[in-house]
């Protein structure tokens, strides 16, 4: 038997393959399907403070190998999560993160103060890279000054596992990622949407009612993996892996270049089931290359 | 929560109904999970090099006896036309099934059903599925012209059909709101039902509302996930944003904020 | 009839169609299947001052909707270009734009300075973008400083038109877009490659013998599509876009965006006719919105 | 300058060779250029949703006069076992035709020819074009074991055969290498011309080296655009780095930095 379990800080996973925060819901949309507990993690749907609606419609356009999002971080708020979703998905057999979002610093230590009463949330998600949304989100996370403020002032209400979500729209991803590391964050997980558009020809409008949205998707998966491989090698703190996995090999490459944890994004829209193919495909990888653990697998890129 | 599957269905017939409208019928190894009008299954698209997500398509017949499902499907774009090139044989995957039904008509029921374009799949099930005496099922189908309009005689059997064309060349000359079923009494019927493009379905309402008769429309709001995770399907309603795919396809238009 | 014409500058272009630096040879390669004046314009292999064997193979990999190259400017030096290509291509009867590439200020300067003497060159396209030399190259483009430098200095010896090339990995780009015009630009285009990566997970390498390369194709469209949208409102001079361009649409949507002249580069790997297939598609496409000028497209996006 | 085409051809004939190479025959409506053992086509992958550069294959046989040709595909990854589900009637676009050819031999000369795995068709399609008396052309194919071997009797016409397979299950044990027509007298041979895999060329070359016998080989290496302006095909050469796909794929083992 291959073991799969990995750590990220002191959380434990059971496989190395958890969903990406706003392409598996609240795990129960996952669940009409299979049993949740068969991945390792869930990263929830981005949760702000207050109820927000997101952005208008049309939301998203298909592009090549992949799609732009505008969601716009619709979500009920912190509140409505805690008292009707929490108490349905706290008792599934995997690792829940919440993924918190604020418009201002203060945003995220209000939210991270009651995601911290919630036992089974070992783990807390900083959204500082999504490029939807006006108020903040994104604005944070491409300049150091930024990401270390609030990375900084959330460590000091937050005991239990913390991870910063970065964006991949900067000159120098690994600049924020030691920045981060320098305030305390206990992983980092990255790529976050590029910010792209797209325009209908005929109708000579864009494609979104935002004009631009979130790139996704097997497209950036190239950008992504670079960026990881870069961030493997600057700083000492684990990595979780996004960016276009569609299957058991662009995860394994993803560990490759140094990825403790890979999230699957996209890829789950084309097909539910690709997490579950994606556990199968590492361990059947693991014996074809005689390994034990998974952990052989990570920043094993052989140079 | 419902129940939902990733399954690999064989196409037992794809069949042209007219230039842009193909009947594809396929079968599955695994028994069927109950079905109703107004739910969709999300298609996968295969070998196409520039199709990236899967494409949702209502659901048109079930045969629980034969574990086949239909669907009808209208070229718009690049995937619907490389899926009406499939042939029997062929293997389709599906993510279903998906969404909300139609609420059903009471038995005594008078009900107006209202298909436009591909909306006519769920119409017809509906019609089947109601129960009701063909008497009190009237049908009313919209299309361009006469070449657009799927044959649906063999629904003769379940509710009176009536045609709308925009030429004439078919039933009466012009929208479905200005056909005579429409038009003459509207506050006869308990429930109005309809599928199909947006200017249809909020003509229908604004109409429906007047009357203050029950109507539910279907709507085909672009998808990524068809499933409810990825929040981009959404329409404003009563409730806030609610997703298509799963708070929907079907709405009671009292719920919209057309 | 339709009239293709646009300006850069003082460049006239006899259509919009021109291809990407790297992905035409010297022209010579595109007249073994049709006349190079058939297009616009073309956009000449990255010459350097002195010969370079570029980098080491593999030099590519494919990946979903694009490709990775590390191809490291492989010339043979401007003098060889101006004694043995340049008399072979200057009749050509279509802008003929020479991309120039420096490890210094002082090569930049000296390639200009060459290339001046060249009469039927009448611009020239700085590099400052190229992700796949060490010496220089994208490490000009990223900072607004390095990027001001390379242009102030090239500007004082060079009076045609001198377009500036933009490299997409940076936080800003219309920072840079700006910073190029202020020290006397005359267009700017964009963009290059993305740094990226491929791994080949069985046998745990690179795919690239330089790890990392620049990805190109459709995969970049959205991200390149957006940076000229933002541009093209951020800057007052005229913008030639690139990036993963396919087809008369692709090409369409960048001119709606404010793109002036597009570039076609790696889908001529896939098709050497695309652009000529894009030309008429313009025309057509004209035609059927009734627009007598091909500057109706330009900047033509309603929000 | 030599003309380049971008054409569709129609599949005339997909035959299967065996487990892994098929035989595809294809016809154009234009008139064919000349083309030459050792040149090339560069194949566009249709409805291929992960493919997006062509691929590059040997061509095999032509025929003037029915404006056909052919090409030996050998599945190794997606793009090849896609293209070798293609069925007579199927369009094919093609860049073609790319390279330089093999050095044809002179009048009296004794030559080897060498195909290792899907190396074979510019082999035999170079023994074919020789203009050489039969005893003057040994041909050697070297393969895994007799199920990955090409069967080639009708060029017993043109040549001597000779089998070489690892598993000894037809003709010689060993690899090419290793065969008595190559060790025992390669001093005999005017020319020796070679076409497979990275390895056995490397082995020959160093042997045709040692005996000083003039050498040319076939390269493989991975290429985007196949016309000499993507500069990613690249081999070291005493010239600096040259593009296999204009300067080669046909190099003198000489010219090369082995
Ligand atoms: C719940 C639901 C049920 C549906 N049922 C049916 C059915 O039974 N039969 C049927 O033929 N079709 C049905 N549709 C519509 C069908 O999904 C689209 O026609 C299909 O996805 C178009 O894909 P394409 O690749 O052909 O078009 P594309 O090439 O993707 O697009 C072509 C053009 O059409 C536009 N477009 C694409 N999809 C939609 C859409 N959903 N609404 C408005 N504009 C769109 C695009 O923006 C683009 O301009 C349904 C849609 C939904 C959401
Ligand atoms: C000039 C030339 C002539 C050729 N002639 C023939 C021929 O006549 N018949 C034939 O069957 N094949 C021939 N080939 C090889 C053929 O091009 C490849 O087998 C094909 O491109 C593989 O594509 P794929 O999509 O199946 O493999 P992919 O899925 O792209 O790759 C599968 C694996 O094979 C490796 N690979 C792919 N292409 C090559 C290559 N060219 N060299 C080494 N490794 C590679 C990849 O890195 C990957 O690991 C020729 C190649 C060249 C350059
Ligand atoms: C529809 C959609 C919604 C998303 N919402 C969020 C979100 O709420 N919070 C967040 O951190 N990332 C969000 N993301 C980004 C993903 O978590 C992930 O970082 C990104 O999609 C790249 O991975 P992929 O290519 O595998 O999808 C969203 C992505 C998509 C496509
Ligand atoms: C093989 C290859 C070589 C390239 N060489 C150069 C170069 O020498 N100079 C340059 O400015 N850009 C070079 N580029 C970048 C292209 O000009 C273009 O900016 C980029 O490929 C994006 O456009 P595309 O997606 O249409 O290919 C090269 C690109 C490729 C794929
Ligand atoms: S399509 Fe994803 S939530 Fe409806
Ligand atoms: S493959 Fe592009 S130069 Fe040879």
């Amino acid at each position: 038997m291959v073991n799969l379990k990995v750590k990220l800080h002191n959380l434990e996973f059971k496989n190395p393959v958890t969903l990406a925060s706003g392409t598996c819901g609240f795990a129960r949309e996952i669940a009409e399907f299979y049993d949740p507990g068969l991945l390792g993690g869930h990263f929830l749907k981005g949760t702000t403070l207050k109820n927000r609606d997101g952005n208008a419609y049309p939301r998203m356009a298909e592009t090549p190998s992949g799609m732009l999002n505008a969601v716009g971080l619709q979500n009920k708020g912190i509140d409505y999560f805690i008292d009707n979703i929490y108490p349905e998905i706290k008792d599934y057999d995997t690792q829940l993160i919440i993924n918190v979002n604020g418009s201002t610093v203060e945003d995220y230590i209000a939210l991270t103060e009651k995601v911290n009463e919630l036992d089974n949330i070992q783990a807390i998600e900083l959204n500082i890279s999504c490029p939807n949304v006006k108020e903040g989100g994104m604005a944070f996370g491409v300049t150091c000054p930024g990401a270390e403020m609030v990375t900084r002032e959330v460590r000091k209400v937050y005991n239990k596992t913390m991870i910063v979500k970065l964006s991949p729209n900067v000159t120098d991803i690994t600049e924020i990622a030691k920045a981060v590391e320098g305030q305390g964050a206990d992983s980092v997980s990255l790529v976050n949407t590029f910010l792209a558009m797209a325009i209908d020809a005929e109708s000579r409008t864009p494609k979104l009612s935002t004009i631009t949205g979130g790139l996704s998707g097997p497209a950036i998966k190239p950008i992504a993996l670079r960026m990881v491989w870069q961030v493997a090698n600057a700083v000492k703190i684990p990595v979780v892996g996004i960016g276009g996995i569609m299957n058991a090999a662009d995860a394994i490459e993803f560990m490759l270049a140094g990825a403790s944890v890979i999230q699957v994004g996209t890829a789950i829209f084309t097909d539910p089931m690709i997490p579950l193919k994606i556990v199968e495909g590492i361990e059947d990888y693991m014996k074809r290359h005689n390994m034990q653990s998974v952990n052989e697998i990570i920043g094993g890129l052989q140079l | 929560m419902s129940k939902k599957f990733v399954t690999d269905f064989t196409v037992v017939e794809n069949k042209k109904l007219n230039s842009t409208n193909f009947l594809i019928k396929i079968k599955s190894d695994l028994i069927l999970p109950e079905i109703k009008p107004g739910q969709f299954v999300n298609v996968e698209i295969k070998d196409a090099s520039e199709i990236f997500l899967r494409r949702p398509f209502s659901i048109f017949e079930v045969d629980y006896k034969a574990n086949t499902l239909s669907m009808i499907i209208k070229i718009l774009g690049r995937g619907s036309k490389k899926l009406t090139q499939i042939e029997a044989g062929d293997s389709i995957s599906l993510v279903y099934p998906l969404g909300k039904s139609f609420t059903y008509p009471k038995k005594n029921d008078r009900i107006l059903l209202i298909g436009g374009g591909s909306g006519v799949a769920p119409m017809l099930f509906l019609a089947k599925e109601s129960g009701l005496p063909i008497e009190n099922v009237d049908i009313l189908l919209g299309a361009r012209t006469s070449e657009d309009h799927v044959d649906v005689h063999e629904y003769s059997n379940y509710a009176n059909l009536h045609y709308a064309s925009e030429d004439g060349s078919i039933g009466e000359k012009g929208f479905v709101t200005q056909h005579s079923v429409f038009t003459t009494n509207l506050k006869a019927y308990n429930k109005i039902y309809a599928c199909g493009p947006d200017g249809m379905m909020r003509a229908i309402a604004k109409e429906a509302k007047t009357a203050e008769v029950f109507c539910e429309v279907s709507l085909e709001n672009l998808m990524a996930c068809g499933f409810g995770v990825c929040l981009c399907c959404i329409e404003p309603t009563n409730q806030g944003n609610q997703c298509v795919c799963t708070d929907g396809p079907v709405f009671n238009i009292n719920e919209l904020k057309w």
